[in-house]
């Protein structure tokens, strides 16, 4: 709900948050997703993470009010870097900066972390730590679990904690920092974000062609002469597709879903895709 | 086979690792986790462990990003591992069999989203009222009903597999088409979350950028360097965001700020 | 061997190969579609295929640019099918034996284009007549021209091998270091055509992104990925390239055009 | 033949070009290099392949005359990228543009097109398609040589088509955006150019050593030693030599073309270059 | 065992060595020259040649760097070469051995660096008295003080492990722990040589390239191309620095001077 | 120590130096580092190299005895490098430039050479060649020492002399090339240097983790895993902490060398580091 009040009634600065506060609203941060749905994303675990915050810079009931009401507008970021916007907002909030400022800094912020977050947290440290221990597990390692929980969750609490504190310190400083080379800093991340997301779609490509032919003497494999031309193809075309269908086809992600399951499904039934199983019309025999 | 007071904690571990999936440490709920805690409770952690590691590699990279939502890693996790310890499938198969219940818990997952858009309403009045109690207790409310949701997919699962027809039934379908079309679709949900991020991120200057990073990644594939993949490949990247920035930075400052960050072709 | 009808075939496919080297298709003529083709006429598809396939290997990267000429791989390749099928020849051998036509070829080639400068002139006075049919006429006659000097260095080529002097003289030539050097050397050509495609396009500041290029189909070649080598250089380029336009672009917009692209060191 | 005539007669616009006309052109480009010589290169071609429009434009004899003229000048380019430059000179054309201004184009045009052509088409997507077919080949696979053709000509009439349509659709505009940023544009085209050209001069290098001796034990394997210091150092220096002996030397092609054939058989005497050969001078013997 | 004539021209050897590593041709110190030149005096080179060359090989890349001294490989180099010949030790155990005496002429060069420091004042004076021989004979005596510092270390290195109880201690040190530490170490000195060298280079927005070329140089090791590494290394090294010269003079420029090289983030 | 005279008394410019000057000081030039002392480093061993210059330069004895004097001033860069400073410095000289102005340019030159020297002589031309070479050695070739000091030094003198006579007649325009896109070039050359640097961590990294338990049937061998993380983890992290004593806290280097032999002989009391040797503290088994 786009609120329409602009201006704090009470414009004195509220008094800086203490340390208790902010760590009491680093630890609701992990609840940002609580209350996910497709409306507004985190929204109101958006608004939960600051209230504390929030409690305490307004004092006067209406403004409160105002406050949470532009805090409830849709909202989504990386769950591990929010408390990077938190700080900003709670510190522009704590000067009582004029509500559409408030609101331009959380929805400039939101954007590109999120995709960065994704990037770094959910398509890299998840992979490489869950990767490394999974395997470990396969050997029958009981540290496993347990060392991946203490390496992500490390990391997952200094960046939460760190970003708090950092971006609250700054202060306006940190806008100032944000805004000033943003469009650079954004372009610059972005290009970090893309070729990372170039380098997963080649190294978690988890899709293979099944289909090889007995031809005389030799086999006609057809992976390994897609692999010939370019490793990975098959999931580079896979993910081009899927990316056309949301950019210039405007599908939504639960569409491409449904498309996947059913090309993976029909493609089985013809032992196209790669795996153990019988397909349905079985109109080549696998070389021994 | 499976006693009360396992049902009970295996359905108390389900409910946590429902709400940890997108809340708290984001992490407990993973395969790789939940393997052996659910192998513990029913006696056998070894084969928890190895069908932990198992779902754990196979769904890599299967991250919900915007909201997309994959075949669900934590009802899917649960159930392979009460598949290989209670109706002693081997790994490969107890992975097989969990699909089904996997897309349980993504239509769960949906469900609750699309439910908690109606209560959004019921947020904006709570706001407009200043009541932060009742904020808390919103959000306090999703977590639960997302938790009993899967609780509740999870009891069907365990019941419905202890039933000799059922389990049989799905011990069947190891090698059926159906499974095998289930598992190469799970593996393509990654490129959905691939795809988001692109549209998030792409702009049009960036094709080329894209094509580069998996240019690389296809070498360190090829070079051996599977494993140290990623980091090599932020080395790079850092290298060149950094670079990035500081060219455009300048460009703008040499400038007077009319220039900057080209729009791309 | 050879009878009069497979003669007149042979003599209209190399006819159509020499036109269609720089016309048309510009691949009819390649010796893995020459290679089937004439073998199918001499009553041996397999062995032609397997020259076909064996002589386009050797000559990959041999392309006239800038009109700059390579030993010539029609002829060449025709010549080498026939050798193979006709004379018995192994493969190996019969590439080395259609060397010396090869350059029979590239001379052909030569010759053409230094008598076509000749017609220039006339060129220009159907031109100074607004005379359009004037310049088609030239160009078909230019075509024909090329084909039937192919055709003519063929017959020669097919007659003498199957005088068996010749042809005994030929195949002892196998080994011969001679032969030995006509194939280094032809090897060698294609070092032309990436010297020539330097000198059109690499300005003083381009030095190091040559070697970078080269550094990397090294890397690719060892990794193993000689057969994708091409197409991850292409994507790292399309990379470069891309920001290259980009940077210059706003570098040019942010100075009011007074900067722009630098002319090197 | 440098015209000297430097506006047409008639000034008025003539009607765009109809379909059939421009697909008639797109045909005739395919024999662009029918007439190739050394004085003028693709010349004749290419007025041949531009003739269909220009009859049309220029209903005017005097006109026709001096368009023809100016058309048959010096002309080199790659072949499937020529429809490009022909859709902006018709539009040129069309519109009765000054004739040094039509020449201006078509020459900034064709020189940048040709070393990306050659680079793109000759030696990349040739090579890829002609060398995977051709081990098809070596492997007795009949579908060779038609997989080669088909995608080999697939991309060439798509490239040839595609850029004569868009290129004469944006008619000036092409030449304003050609224009604008031409000097970034070749420069990027360029850089993207000598990329893959040095690529090709490690992927392509044909020319090894043969030279071993036995020392004892141990082999010396001069190739082994060279690949130890740089792979491919021998096509490398053979290549910057012939670079040099063009660009400061001003050597003609055909003159380093006569070179490397005395190199390539003086060498050959001397069991220089490897192959299965007897050298003449045999000054080493062989490892076994 | 060694005779008083090899005694001599050991001690010579040095002396030139120990002038050579700073000075001259700053290459006739290496092992790799030092360890057949030694042998060839003791009369067996080919012991020598091998020592040489491993010595070589366990020390490269730790090269002074502003100054920054890591265990000497004069004294090293011949001391492990006299151990092979003359102590008959296996070459790893003479590398081993010959590792406290690296430390002693690292202790020698450090020894004479701070001597020369008070001689500086005397430098100052003749330059006062414009007096170009004082500076040429201050040159001269440095050089030599060092050769005779490092005869005298090798002189005692001789001496005592002709010695029987000083050669039977050092035998019993291979493979002692203090010796492996001591190995360690001196693999870990060239890494203060990349410190600094980095220090003197590196800007704050440099990290990433750092990194990159960290990345490059594990690919291609893991390629197998640890060989030609370097010089491909250099190759793509050029290529980003050429760019980075064109750009930051396109943009300065551009600019009237007022951008330019960016300082870092 | 600096001097306070600023300008030469006689300010006429001196002949242009003679060949055999010039060729006199390329050879003084290899005793740069004769008097190397920490207070000055290459100071005196620089002005030995110069003196033919100077003493044709100024000969009134007081100009000689300020010239002297600044000359001896904190000096040090790469020796095969010198000549470059050696030239330009002399040119001015020549000019009778002021002696603040020779200071700048002779400060802002030896820095960067000396950066860019090591990394291209020290840690790649040598590297590459002794590399070569010694393992020719190692198989008994008795050519391995005269080919390393033959390519080695061929390189080195080709450097000194060429830089000599292209800095000094190039004079006052090289000092115009240098200074007018001075900070470009620095800048580019550091990148080089830096990207050198990197690749050397990586490629010279010579610590390796001895440990390794047995466990159950399997081994974990602790090399291993971290080669599974990142090659060379330990010498890049060790390079690291080195850097970050010497940049952050002032270190100096024999500071830094006395820790990194205590922790070399700590780490292999306890048997960490890999080498051939008994650990004293043996708390695990290596497996056979
Ligand atoms: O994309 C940003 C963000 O979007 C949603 O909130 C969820 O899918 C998160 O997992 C993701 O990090
Ligand atoms: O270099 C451009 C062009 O030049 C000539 O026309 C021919 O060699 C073509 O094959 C080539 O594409
Ligand atoms: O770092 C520049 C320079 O510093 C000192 O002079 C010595 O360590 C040289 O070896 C080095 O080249």
């Amino acid at each position: 709900m786009v609120s329409n009040v602009n201006t704090y009634k009470d414009l004195t600065p509220a008094r800086p948050l203490d340390r208790a506060t902010l760590n009491k609203m680093v630890w609701r941060s992990l609840f940002l997703q609580a209350s996910f749905n497709y409306e507004r994303m985190q929204a109101a675990g958006w608004l939960y993470g600051i209230l504390p915050g929030l409690e305490k810079i307004h004092t006067n009931k209406e403004d409160l009010s105002a406050s949470m009401g532009h805090n409830l507008e849709f909202f989504n970021t990386h769950p591990f870097l929010v408390t990077f916007v938190m700080g900003i907002v709670l510190s522009l909030e704590q000067q009582k900066a004029d509500i559409p400022t408030i609101r331009a800094v959380r929805v400039a912020a939101m954007g590109p972390l999120g995709g960065i977050g994704d990037a770094i947290f959910w398509f890299t440290l998840l992979p490489i730590t869950a990767g490394i221990t999974a395997n470990m597990a396969l050997e029958g390692n009981i540290i496993a679990p347990f060392l991946f929980l203490v390496v992500f969750n490390v990391v997952q609490f200094a960046v939460r904690y760190w970003l708090m504190y950092w971006s609250y310190d700054l202060g306006t400083t940190a806008i100032e920092v944000l805004t000033r080379n943003a469009k650079e800093f954004t372009h610059a991340a972005s290009m970090l974000g893309v070729f990372v997301v170039g380098a997963l779609t080649c190294n978690y490509g988890a899709t293979t062609i099944r289909i090889a032919l007995q031809n005389g003497e030799s086999v006609i494999d057809v992976q390994g002469i897609l692999d010939g031309v370019l490793p990975q193809l098959v999931p580079l075309s896979l993910t081009l597709m899927v990316y056309f269908l949301i950019k210039k086809k405007g599908w939504s992600t639960i569409k491409c879903i449904g498309l996947l399951l059913v090309i993976g499904i029909i493609g089985a039934a013809f032992g196209i895709w790669g795996g153990n199983y019988t397909p349905l019309v079985e109109w080549y025999t696998l070389p021994a | 086979m499976i006693g009360p007071l396992q049902l009970v904690l295996i359905l108390v571990v389900t409910f946590i690792a429902a709400i940890d999936q997108f809340n708290f440490l984001e992490s407990l709920y993973q395969p790789i986790v939940m393997g052996p805690v659910v192998g513990a409770i029913l006696g056998d952690i070894t084969t928890g462990l190895a069908v932990g590691g198992a779902y754990q590699l196979m769904q890599i990279g299967s991250m919900p990003v915007g909201g997309a939502q994959p075949p669900n890693a934590v009802v899917g996790g649960i159930m392979a591992t009460v598949f290989a310890v209670v109706s002693g499938l081997d790994v490969n198969a107890a992975l097989g069999a969990s699909v089904p219940f996997a897309l349980l818990g993504q239509y769960g997952v949906t469900l609750t989203f699309t439910l908690m858009s109606g209560l959004m309403a019921k947020a904006d009045e709570e706001a407009a009222n200043a009541n932060p109690a009742g904020i808390v207790k919103l959000n306090y409310f999703a977590m639960a009903l997302l938790g009993l949701l899967f609780a509740g997919a999870t009891l069907v699962g365990v019941i419905s597999i202890t039933n000799p027809t059922v389990s049989d039934f799905i011990s069947s379908l190891d090698g059926n088409w159906i499974m095998g079309g289930l598992s190469a679709a799970g593996g393509m949900m990654r490129y959905v979350g691939f795809a988001v991020l692109m549209r998030i991120m792409l702009a049009d200057d960036m094709w080329g950028i894209y094509f580069a990073g998996f240019a690389l990644a296809a070498i360190l594939g090829a070079a051996g360097l599977g494993g140290p993949a990623l980091v090599l490949v932020a080395f790079v990247g850092i290298a060149i965001a950094l670079y990035d920035y500081n060219i455009n930075v300048s460009i703008k400052n040499a400038g007077g700020g009319s220039g900057g960050v080209s729009d791309g072709i």
